[in-house]
């Protein structure tokens, strides 16, 4: 008869300095295993389905940016190629490029706080998170420039983006690409790649098989890591990404390692798209003349784009009024979780920390 | 004593690079008062007791701003700067601020436990630094088993944590307190067998003639005896609770580790007696592997006690660097690295330097002949050793290429599709396990035209 | 091998390989998607998973619009190996929708289906825990159906402005009250 | 290490008889307590009685060799920390088997 | 040369100290001060080896009784069910003190009755080299035999307290 040790309920959140965001997990330990994960959240939930039923297309653009607050550009641009497919509306050249170079600049600043913020869940002092944000302020200067804000950028419209870039941001993003943000990417791969520490916490840690992973639909890194080469940049190309030529970085055996290094390349492969665009950034407008109170016909139109976070898709159903008749948004951050009650389960409390910030959530586009 | 060839200042009691000659004059004032004999005894000691009390109280108040200067330049950020000139006044802040919080005591706490502990966590730490050789013959206890002392102080540490962690009456103290007196326990036989291949060395367990040895063969310990520099710097920083080792207050897992309850002063004094413990094993580090007040020379030009400051803080940059840069280990991989790697590299190291030893006394070989060949050996034995752990013992993660495969188009392997684990098919309409979140419990409804209630379970 | 661009299946070719599969499950065909009967869904669900042509192991996204007289359930199922999307809707009735739970073939749709049971009302026997996943448990009624707090004349009623409500009178489901209907 | 003339000050007689109290307390540790542990503190203190009479005896009595009272006194400390590991062991084992740790309740033979 | 007040007030302060905490050890209710107060007994005994100069000894018993045993006695009350924390007594209080004061009383008289041929003797400082070499002269063979008590004492409570499965994981 083994020393009884009665299981004990443990709140890792929602005041929790590492989970990210006011995400709340139940974990039941027995001893230091855990046997049985709770997940409670919607302490972030703002209804935003319902109030962009009163709002006209235009008006929704904002509620997009306040979903995944970390990858505000690609969740515009997913909106507006919905209701551009939607209503019919081609895209000028020159906006469908611009477009490509912010959301890649948006990955790099989203996977720069992803890295950091799985690293201090590793037990780093907070020395990671420093380097990693000081490279996330350069590109969201970047992003001041050009639309005013760093982080709800607000910036993509339906046909177009809101502004053109300003004189002096092509030099500014050339600089950053070319001279600065190389040589961060090197210190990452040494600092960080190579740590045995890191290897020891986050290898065979949060293990997801590549037939659960296709199951459980999850979607970006967390996918690529399971050995599935998935990425709709390649697989549904939108926006004039077919005539850039990058690689989708695929991992082995879907653990934490394997994300944390897979986000460090898609990094490296973002600053090859940007370069190959800034290089065909041709003239002409920036955006096509659509009434602000554009009136689809009635129908519906789904589209994705390919977020840090993974797959976001906007299921747009219009009733030929002036706001759309449903508004769905596929999270790919709760999706993500459908997983995390077989990665957690009968490991102990400091890998759920672990692999929970391997997942990479965003707790405002898991509530919505 | 041998006398000093390069002597500026005379030997007479303002001779400031050796306080011993201070206290000297003063007995012999009270020799000439003919005063009682134990009368010298009560004043030397208390100008030692008095001399290491102002050291500590200056340590602890100068180390936390050391600590958070250089952890905050080590993040390419400036670290305190706003009290004072270079934010000297910020370690003054947080002691005025912590002494002006109220300190609160659980309400089932044991009383005087909770109390004790953080006393009982700091007098290690002051009473180590009594043994230490600060001068040539400024030392306040010159311990004919200064060593042995040294281990005995240290593990009286564990206890001092379980107590902090079982008087607070609090889960999460109490599951930090056990798992930081295993580790405590667990390192400190490393550290012992590392200390022991160094007496074995040396031939003397005192600490003052442990310089005097390292003056006498004109070299620093740390070369001629890598391996026990590495184990114990290691098994020190684990007991010492810091990064890498930091299990106790891992914030990320349990919050807050054993002092998760105390505030005010209290924690106040657990902070400080963190710093005092890291000051007091850099202390032992720079005597025993550094060779303290000795420099080649310079002690007769600089304080002895200053060389040994200086080296004292050169040891605990090495701790803030590492606790600046490194992740945490998990505890179980933390108690597998001390039995599985230290201990038997302690025991390894001990063969070896009892064969030295035992070499060099039969063959009477003369130190310059003999001393830079141990060195090289040592050198490579410790490279040997541990370029063998990580090959063989250590983690094997050769299973997994750590480069990733690259595809320009997507390429997704067909799988069989997967039976999820079949929930029971027919489940009842609530669900199987229908959670105690029943309608029934009531709470937030529209009362009054505003919406009651916010997220719960 | 897969299209180079996503290809968004017909539905004429979805419904003939379901009809193959499970004759009487389909009960219309529109260009881009297929409307199944609910009795028959689930069965036609794991013959459109296991097809060799459709290959529908990845579902992409599950949710539900509220057509006022009935409630449809949107599935968006593709095959990653292929790379092709389709479409599929399941319709339940608008007091009490019910549609079989796919999580025994899907594990991604779980969260899904309990923010559908959340906002939408509709209930999915078979999932292993319908509970609400944003919402507290008491909170009246389901926000993203049209007649949720819906105001005189129809008009969409703002967040702000809620009707007093009589604690206890309807008990547990609370009805929103239609001035001139009387109930 | 202090220089000190104890004989004329603090008689033997003194030393022994704290350490026979210490060594009547233990006794009545061992003897008296409920708990399979306190009995083990009795005899911890019971050992450490013995250790304090063999000291004094190594400081104050005439013998060819003074500090084989030492040397037994270490050995007498090395036998007790082993003694104290099994002894414990047989109390947490106990307690898997009979949940309980009272000396009272163990008293049956027969497993 | 008058001797050594100072030393002579450190033995019977450290005497007196001592026995009140050994007393309080069996005094006090809560089992988990009964075993902080034995620390306290420990450490005061280590004062006592201190004031008749058995330094070695001295620290050893700081480093194994008060670092080591103490941890081990705390870990097992732990372990073991918390209703049985109160440090009660037994029916056999009443005898058993009867029995320690007898057996007080009899060594008390002994101690009186002989007498001690007390060497008078200067300077005693043992140093830990002379300690070492009296180990090895006369008592080279009990030091072996220790060091495998030692052993057999770390794999019996091994033995002991391992539960089933890592028996059959072994086993198998």
């Amino acid at each position: 008869m083994p020393i009884k040790s009665e299981p004990v309920e443990v709140n890792i959140g929602p005041q929790h300095p590492s989970t990210h965001g006011v995400f709340r997990m139940v974990a039941m330990i027995d001893g230091e295993r855990i046997t049985d994960v709770k997940m409670i959240v919607g302490y972030l939930h703002r209804s935003m389905e319902k109030l962009a039923e009163e709002r006209t297309y235009t008006q929704n653009i904002p509620f997009t940016d306040r979903m995944d607050y970390l990858a505000a550009m690609t969740s515009n641009l997913g909106y507006c190629l919905s209701v551009e497919k939607l209503a019919g509306i081609d895209v000028p050249e020159r906006a469908q490029v611009l477009r490509v170079i912010f959301a890649e600049l948006q990955r790099i600043a989203s996977h720069c706080m992803a890295t950091g913020a799985f690293i201090n869940d590793c037990g780093a002092w907070q020395t990671p998170v420093m380097y990693t944000f000081r490279d996330r302020e350069k590109v969201l200067d970047l992003f001041e420039m050009t639309c005013g804000a760093r982080i709800t950028t607000n910036y993509m419209r339906i046909g177009g983006v809101a502004f053109d870039v300003p004189d002096e941001f092509l030099p500014a993003l050339d600089m950053l690409i070319n001279d600065d943000l190389p040589f961060r990417f090197e210190e990452y791969d040494q600092l960080l790649v190579g740590n045995e520490i890191i290897l020891m916490r986050a290898r065979d840690v949060g293990v997801v098989s590549p037939e659960m992973a296709i199951n459980a639909s999850l979607s970006g890194p967390m996918l690529r890591s399971a050995g599935i080469a998935w990425d709709l940049r390649k697989a549904d190309p939108y926006s004039g990404y077919d005539q850039y030529t990058f690689e989708i970085p695929v991992g082995y055996n879907g653990d934490s390692y394997d994300r944390m290094v897979i986000r460090i390349e898609e990094m490296k492969q973002s600053l090859r798209i940007i370069r190959q665009a800034v290089h065909i950034l041709p003239g002409g407008p920036h955006k096509t003349e659509v009434p602000l109170a554009i009136r689809p016909p009635a129908g519906e139109a789904y589209s994705r784009v390919e977020s840090p976070k993974g797959e976001v898709g906007f299921y747009v159903v219009s009733d030929g009024g002036a706001a759309p008749y449903r508004w769905h948004v596929r999270a790919p951050s709760l999706i993500n979780l459908s997983v995390l009650k077989e990665m957690t389960v009968g490991q102990t409390i400091a890998d759920a920390i672990v692999t929970l910030g391997s997942i990479d959530i965003n707790v405002g586009e898991v509530d919505r | 004593m041998t006398p000093r060839p390069l002597t500026l200042i005379t030997d007479n009691w303002y001779d400031i690079r050796d306080l011993s000659n201070l206290s000297g004059k003063i007995e012999e004032l009270i020799r000439d008062a003919n005063g009682p004999h134990w009368a010298v005894w009560v004043v030397s000691a208390l100008l030692g007791a008095i001399g290491i009390v102002a050291f500590i109280g200056g340590v602890a108040i100068i180390n936390i701003w050391i600590e958070r200067r250089v952890v905050g330049r080590m993040q390419s950020r400036l670290g305190p700067n706003r009290l004072g000139p270079f934010g000297l006044l910020q370690p003054l802040a947080d002691a005025i601020k912590l002494m002006q919080k109220e300190v609160l005591q659980p309400k089932a706490a044991d009383g005087l436990v909770f109390s004790i502990a953080p006393i009982a966590f700091t007098v290690p730490g002051i009473v180590i630094m009594a043994v230490l050789p600060w001068g040539r013959n400024m030392s306040l206890a010159r311990l004919d088993v200064g060593i042995l002392f040294i281990l005995a102080m240290s593990s009286l540490g564990a206890l001092a944590v379980f107590t902090g962690g079982y008087g607070s009456n609090n889960k999460y103290a109490l599951f930090g307190a056990m798992r930081v007196i295993a580790m405590l326990v667990t390192y400190e036989i490393p550290s012992v067998l590392a200390l022991l291949g160094l007496v074995l060395f040396s031939g003397t367990m005192d600490l003052a003639d442990m310089v005097l040895f390292q003056e006498k063969f004109w070299i620093p310990l740390v070369l001629v005896q890598p391996l026990p520099f590495l184990i114990y710097f290691i098994s020190s920083s684990a007991e010492l609770n810091r990064t890498p080792a930091d299990l106790a207050e891992a914030e990320s897992e349990i919050a807050g580790g054993y002092h998760v309850e105390y505030s005010g002063m209290k924690f106040g004094l657990f902070y400080a007696a963190e710093l005092i413990n890291a000051v007091a094993i850099s202390a032992i580090i720079a005597t025993v592997f550094l060779g303290g007040w000795w420099f080649y020379k310079l002690d007769e030009l600089v304080p002895g006690w200053m060389i040994f400051i200086g080296k004292i803080y050169a040891v605990y940059f090495l701790f803030v660097w590492t606790r600046g840069t490194l992740p945490r280990f998990r505890i179980d991989q933390l108690l597998a690295f001390a039995w599985k790697w230290m201990t038997p590299m302690a025991f390894a190291n001990i063969i070896v330097v009892a064969a030295e030893v035992l070499i060099w006394d039969e063959t009477g070989a003369s130190a310059g002949l003999v001393l830079p060949l141990y060195i090289a050996f040592n050198m490579l034995f410790a490279g040997v050793l541990i370029v063998a752990w990580v090959r063989f013992m250590g983690p094997r993660f050769s299973r997994f290429p750590d480069r990733l495969r690259y595809f320009d188009r997507i390429d997704v392997p067909s799988l069989p599709a997967m039976r999820a684990p079949a929930p029971a098919a027919a489940a009842p309409k609530s669900g199987s396990g229908a959670p105690a979140r029943s309608a029934s419990e009531g709470g937030g409804d529209l009362r009054g035209g505003r919406l009651v209630g916010g997220p719960r379970p | 091998m897969p299209h180079a661009a996503t290809v968004m299946l017909a539905g004429a070719t979805v419904a003939e390989r379901i009809r193959a599969a499970v004759p009487d499950a389909v009960r219309e065909v529109a260009p881009q998607w297929v409307v199944l009967e609910p009795s028959a869904a689930f069965e036609a669900m794991a013959a459109v998973r296991d097809d060799e042509l459709l290959d529908g192991k990845y579902l992409v996204e599950l949710c539900s619009v509220d057509q006022i007289t009935r409630i449809d359930v949107v599935y968006h199922i593709a095959s990653l190996a292929q790379n092709h999307l389709f479409e599929l809707k399941v319709p339940a009735d608008h007091e009490h929708p019910e549609v079989p739970s796919v999580t025994p073939l899907w594990v991604g749709a779980t969260l899904q289906e309990r923010e559908v049971y959340d906002l939408m009302g509709v209930r999915f026997p078979g999932h292993p825990e319908l509970t609400r996943l944003f919402l507290w448990d008491s909170f009246p009624g389901h926000p993203l159906r049209k007649d949720f707090l819906a105001l005189p004349g129809g008009q969409k009623a703002g967040l702000s402005q809620f009707p007093k409500q009589i604690v206890g009178e309807t008990g547990g489901e609370f009805r929103p009250r239609r001035p001139g209907t009387g109930e | 290490m202090l220089p000190e003339v104890l004989l004329a000050t603090v008689p033997l007689e003194h030393v022994l008889i704290l350490g026979a109290i210490l060594f009547a307390i233990g006794l009545y540790l061992a003897l008296s307590k409920r708990n399979a542990i306190g009995v083990l503190m009795g005899i911890e203190l019971m050992l450490n009685a013995v250790n304090v009479t063999l000291l004094a005896f190594s400081r104050y009595v005439v013998s060819p060799r003074p500090l084989d009272g030492q040397v037994f006194a270490i050995f007498v400390i090395t036998v007790a920390a082993g003694e104290a590991a099994v002894a414990l062991a047989l109390a947490v084992a106990i307690y898997r088997h009979r949940e309980t740790v009272n000396i009272d309740e163990i008293d049956v033979l027969r497993w | 040369m008058i001797t050594d007040t100072g030393i002579v007030i450190a033995f019977y302060v450290i005497g007196a100290s001592t026995v009140v905490s050994a007393l309080m050890v069996a005094a006090v209710r809560n089992l988990i001060h009964a075993v902080l107060f034995l620390v306290i007994t420990f450490t005061g005994v280590a004062g006592i080896y201190i004031v008749l100069s058995a330094d070695f000894v001295a620290m050893a018993q700081v480093l194994i009784y008060a670092g080591a045993i103490s941890v081990l006695l705390v870990f097992a009350v732990m372990l073991t069910p918390t209703g049985d924390r109160r440090n009660a007594e037994t029916s056999f209080q009443a005898p058993a003190l009867v029995l320690a004061g007898l057996l007080l009383a009899v060594v008390v008289f002994v101690i009186y009755d002989t007498d001690w041929r007390i060497a008078s003797r200067g300077q005693f400082t043992t140093t830990a080299s002379s300690l070492g070499r009296a180990f090895f002269s006369p008592y080279v063979v009990p030091f072996e035999v220790a060091s495998v008590l030692l052993v057999a004492a770390m794999v019996g409570a091994i033995i002991l307290t391992q539960d089933e499965d890592e028996e059959a994981g072994h086993a198998a």
